[in-house]
């Protein structure tokens, strides 16, 4: 034994060296997309619904695409969507980054605290929020607007939440844009990073357990995978077979952090389905037919009793992770703008032109209805208050701590109001 | 009525709640099949089904995320954490999430979730087996914390905390999970047979959350604890001769601050005794509500009586465990000043 | 000497013992080429290189694993938390880990790590930018914990908890990163510049861990507090008109008791104010501590300033926060009784 | 949308059914491994230490072996281990197993008040003691003894802190078979599972930062994969390519949940590092052979800076789970005897008889020195006294708690010494 270690050792092996990941390019930098590799649109098959995992494990770590370099449709995962929907699928992406720029512009007025926008990101929202049941329920991070906007929830309720006004229905007590809504199965945003994850699991459990119909979905960016939600929600998906979709938008940023420091120099997070033997489907999210298709195929698989799908949803946050966030001190300032996968508002609507649905004039009439409509709804929104300008009734911080005011909470109150 | 130690009294509150409502579901750590490494869940998934009653990951966080999904549904989970020692995983959905979520949704979403976890030592489990945590979870807003000290008052707390729409943390002190255990480990334990509240009825009744019960009367001192202290310090008051009222206190979060003021007015003395880790444990909060509301009455500093601020050390158990000697002490403490 | 805020004498706390001892590294989420959202290490990883400041992937508990890790091999771990609220996915290996860790192998190994996190309320961030947990931490044995209320401190505190062979949990109260914040959020922050604490040493200096300081000397009322409230608890003596004594703990634990009983026993009377949420903070300990240690002394009720226990709400951030009016009124009280 | 949507509710799902994972047997029922798939020893190449990860996705779903059912050592994963190192191994194993037989035992006789075997589990601990150097740091879960007795670490040590007796190094503290000892490179038992994974990826993190030549090894169970430190442990060790091997040991049973609760019943274990870009090998965990190879592989990988690798150990837990567990409760009373990868001891010892290197005779006598020397050891450390024979210094109970005492442990000290 001691004999053979001293052998090992003898090997005399190199000094270790710790690996630090590191982006293609900083500020500076001209942007570097040469190690990205990006397969052609439509050459992926699209398996049936109940194909069993094994034959999926290809989908990690190749990219679904419809759209193609053209603009046009492409490939088994063409959803055929009536030009009506896609219409409709554009108009709520512009709408939502209509609806992004303005209330950027009310934070930077003072109005309110803090915004973050979506910007680059609205086809993951709009096109998953289609291809879901609206009685589904969404659990969302707090980049996924785009599906209450797609569910055509009133912007003036969003707006009333980001003002903390006498609209809101959260009573001021929530940083901007962390709505809830359960009419619109909107689940409450949460600042905690991926902890909704695994509350979709549970959900889904729920429904199952009540043989319900509807299924759940979450989402996550890829700096949160590296949370112990991601991993919680993974492993109760993949046991109890929960019928929900585990959506990760990657992004590629977690504010400064690129996604290397969350695993991606080595694998995909689609490719995380594979320990999990559950479905992992990457794809192009900024190809609305293609984010369209995939949860429509995962949707229909939870429904039928075949469990759980994770969904990557390779996209690139254009903008600043919030307002109180600078791009410019950590990555090129046009690598945005360079991004390979393109716009996808952009891409849409190039592809309805193609399919003669649409033209510049008519784009240029929406994007002026729809920044009429944002404006008008700002204005009764600000007609209700901005943040600080109309009081809140300081002792309903007390209410909705427990279903009913224990003394405690009770003596605070009075303490309060001063008597 | 039914003779039943506090395993039984816990499984039949559960067993009760499973049959009246349908949307109580029951799941942990080896809690299915096999019914619990304590045995509390024994036969209920056969009884109920494995969708009702079924193991889980080896993933607190997960249990209780889920369970929050769950509860947002519209379910009433019940999940057993295998040892409140293991509860520090979790910590992170029970109190950003199951505590915060009403409040952060303006009422709408809430998760009615009931955690039932084991604790405290004084069963050589070292320090990974016999925690008591209570103190972490009473200084975070939106949880209600609840620890039973006998078998009737365990089965209607429980059921009272399934049926709370608030997420309830319920703390199991095992050392009595089988009898009144006062404190003398050298001498054998008395079974919940020979103790009247070993006296259960089988079917469902209620203990409001919330309120604290007199365990013994008394008019010289009053003694505030709970859980397994309740029996430790009714020996240490008939030990030390001190007509001491004993206090159980049984919600720690709402506390029932009535009950305190009222008799720590009338004695002027006060002895608050957990197994809890000294600094900063729920004692210390007692401590500071008596001095506030019966300042004027106090006849001597209040005592705290508590485990030592050290981990729970295997072979020292008897060393660290707050048993009756230290409570009488301090009794006469607090009489003689 | 040089004029610093508090985030430059974090800054250079970090940067004086990174040439000191090439055992310390740093990281956390954002901390490495960004240089931490509140850049607290800006310019580090330049100066030290890729291998000793780096960025991490998102997971509170992965960062302190294996920041445990690290220190049992023999560095010295300098870990942020973005925000205090987000320590919670940590909490296991806190508790359970870092905090146990020297006593459960008999002193064979340990952890010398030192966390880092901004907290506190008044900036608006709601109720996830603004806790202040300090009370969760100081009841875990095994883990000693620190809140600077200004730059020098703050500098010499870091050093002296970097170079503390056990694990400190280190809390920086954002709102006074860039001036003393006396509470009265419609009047203009004077900078650091401006205050005497704003003049720190370049060079290294330690403050050692659990001496407290005395803000202002008093005779009439004791204020025992830490952190933001420090500044806020100065002003509320000058509008009171109070002659009180000003106690800013700066080492929350192990606790400078000499300290606070010399002054309690002089004064008679005592606040106790932190930000945190009331029931259960650390102010219930200081509380119990000094009824224990000074009641033949006190002529009042110890009062407790705090904030509510509800969480941060974002609009109303002004009704929460425990400012000068009410700290003001609760020294009227004890010196009215 | 609207009515795009009502088409959508229209083909009327089933309704959900929650999947519950079972065993293939519960009591009363015959063993089943009918559908376990053991593929025939020899097949799997063996890859070069630097091999890319891609090319490394089969071995997860695959099983190295290396005896056969013939006991013969076949295929390109024999390590070729010389005559005496087996004969060593056999010797460690047998050790361990009875120094596990006696010490519970001596735990039914009330001497102390709880116990763990890790029988069947030998070969995991002792063959990867002997691939790794003997400087290398272990963090293991508590059920490597193995790993201290193949380190040839005193019995004497291990039965003093069973004992919590005047010569136990831990003072009393911990819970039986909690051992530490830095002197070994065995790093203190949690008995929080998981929590030793990220920190033997700090270790090793360490270890590289300062370019030192040390890699470290950590252990969990099959059932501790679904905690947040397994998830931890992955990411960071990918994401810093930290030398460091990540063992999974596999027993398929968590108490008394089998491992479709953990995940196993839709991938195996090593098929998680797919999804973290690191090698993942899967290996007969009763094949000392075989486990000595693969952890050799990851190791000279580690040492020479490519990397993490994520070794499952598939194995059998044949005893209880511990000494407050009774298995007959939840699986069959012969499962383990009819494992059939079978045991770990006996497959080597028949291997070497194979080589002409070892005989029943041999092994006997074997059998019982190694008893002997046992009983001796334990004499000697029940001088030293059993759980509660010996006062303990009480308040030795306030050292260590911090390096040094702060005043308010120092009153409680004095409060516990009456003084
Ligand atoms: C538990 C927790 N840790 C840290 C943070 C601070 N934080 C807020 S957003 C963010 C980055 C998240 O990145 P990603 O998951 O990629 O989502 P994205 O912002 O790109 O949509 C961080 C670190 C938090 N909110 N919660
Ligand atoms: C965080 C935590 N949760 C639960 C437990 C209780 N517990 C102890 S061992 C065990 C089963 C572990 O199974 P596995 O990881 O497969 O390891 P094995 O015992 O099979 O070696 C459990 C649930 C614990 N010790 N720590
Ligand atoms: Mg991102
Ligand atoms: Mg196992």
């Amino acid at each position: 034994m001691t004999r053979k270690k001293r052998q090992q050792s003898a090997d005399t092996p190199p000094h270790l060296q710790l690996h630090v990941p590191e982006p293609a390019a900083r500020p500076g930098q001209a942007p570097d997309f040469s190690k990205l590799e990006i397969p052609p649109a439509g050459v992926l098959p699209q398996p049936p619904v109940d194909a069993p995992e094994p034959e999926l494990r290809v989908f990690p770590f190749g990219l679904i695409r419809v759209l193609d370099d053209a603009h046009q449709a492409v490939g088994a995962w063409d959803p055929q969507l009536p030009v009506a929907t896609l219409r409709e699928g554009l108009r709520h992406m512009l709408l939502t980054r209509t609806f992004d720029d303005r209330m950027l512009r009310v934070q930077r007025q003072g109005k309110t605290s803090f915004y973050m926008k979506s910007t680059g990101e609205e086809a993951v929202a709009v096109a998953q929020a289609y291809a879901l049941d609206p009685k589904d329920m969404l659990f969302p991070s707090y980049r996924q607007q785009g599906l209450l906007i797609a569910r055509n929830w009133p912007l003036l309720d969003m707006m009333c939440q980001i003002f903390n006004n006498s609209r809101d229905r959260l009573k001021g007590r929530q940083l901007p844009i962390m709505y809830s809504s359960k009419e619109a199965g909107f689940f409450s945003i949460s600042g905690n990073l991926g902890t909704q994850l695994p509350q979709a699991v549970g959900w889904a459990m729920a429904s199952a357990i009540r043989h319900d119909t509807r299924i759940a979905a979450g989402w996550i960016g890829d700096g949160t995978t590296a949370e112990a939600d991601f991993h919680y929600a993974m492993t109760f998906a993949a046991v109890y077979q929960a019928p929900v979709i585990l959506n990760v938008v990657n992004n590629q940023w977690a504010i400064s952090s690129f996604q290397g420091f969350a695993g991606g120099e080595r694998a995909t997070f689609a490719a995380r389905a594979i320990g999990s033997g559950i479905p992992g489907l990457r794809v192009d999210g900024n190809d609305f037919l293609a984010v369209y298709a995939v949860t429509r195929w995962a949707a229909a698989r939870a429904r039928r009793n075949l469990g759980p799908t994770l969904i990557e949803l390779f996209t690139y946050r254009a903008a600043a992770h919030s307002t109180s966030d600078d791009p410019a001190a950590y990555r090129p300032q046009d690598e945005g703008a360079k991004w390979p996968l393109g716009d996808p508002i952009e891409r849409l609507k190039q592809h309805l032109i193609k399919l003669k649905a649409w033209d510049e004039k008519r784009h240029a009439e929406l994007t002026k209805e729809l920044d009429e409509k944002v404006k008008a709804d700002l204005k009764e929104a600000e007609s209700y208050g901005t943040l600080g300008s109309v009081p809140v009734a300081p002792d309903s911080m007390f209410e909705d701590v427990f279903k009913d005011m224990p003394p405690h909470l009770e003596r605070q109150r009075r303490e309060l109001l001063g008597n | 009525m039914a003779s039943m130690n506090m395993i039984q009294a816990i499984n039949s509150a559960m067993d009760v709640m499973m049959a009246r409502d349908d949307s109580v579901v029951i799941f942990g750590e080896d809690v299915g099949y096999f019914g619990g490494v304590f045995r509390c869940t024994a036969g209920l998934q056969k009884k109920y089904g494995k969708t009702r009653v079924f193991d889980t990951p080896i993933a607190e966080g997960g249990i209780l995320g889920t369970a929050i999904g769950m509860g947002v549904y519209g379910l009433r989970p019940v999940a057993e954490i295998q040892f409140a020692d293991y509860i520090y995983p979790a910590f992170d959905q029970l109190v950003s999430e199951a505590a915060r979520l009403r409040y952060r949704s303006g009422g709408e979403f809430w998760a009615p979730i009931t955690v039932r976890a084991p604790c405290g030592g004084g069963i050589f489990g070292g320090q990974t087996h016999s925690q008591s945590p209570e103190g972490i979870f009473t200084h975070v807003c939106g949880l209600k914390t609840v620890m039973p000290s006998n078998p009737y008052d365990a089965k209607g707390l429980l059921i009272a905390a399934i049926e709370d729409d608030d997420p309830v943390m319920f703390f199991e002190p095992k050392r009595i999970y089988n009898g009144p255990f006062d404190g003398h480990h050298d001498r054998p334990l008395t079974p919940w047979a020979k103790h009247p509240a070993g006296e259960v009825p089988e079917g469902y009744y209620r203990i409001e959350l919330g309120k604290a019960a007199v365990a013994r009367p008394g008019t010289q001192a009053t003694v505030i604890t709970y859980g397994t202290m309740v029996h430790v310090c009714l020996k240490a008051v008939e030990e030390s001769g001190v007509d001491a009222e004993v206090i159980d206190l049984r919600t720690l979060l709402p506390v029932d601050l009535d009950c305190i003021v009222e008799s720590v007015s009338r004695t002027g003395r006060c002895v608050i005794v957990h197994e809890a880790t000294h600094t900063g444990g729920y004692g210390a909060e007692l401590s500071a509500l008596v001095q506030e509301h019966c300042f004027w009455h106090l006849e001597a500093p209040i005592e705290r009586v508590t485990g030592w601020d050290t981990p729970y050390p295997h072979a020292l158990e008897w060393a660290y465990f707050p048993g009756p000697d230290r409570v009488a002490k301090a009794l006469k403490r607090v009489m003689e000043s």
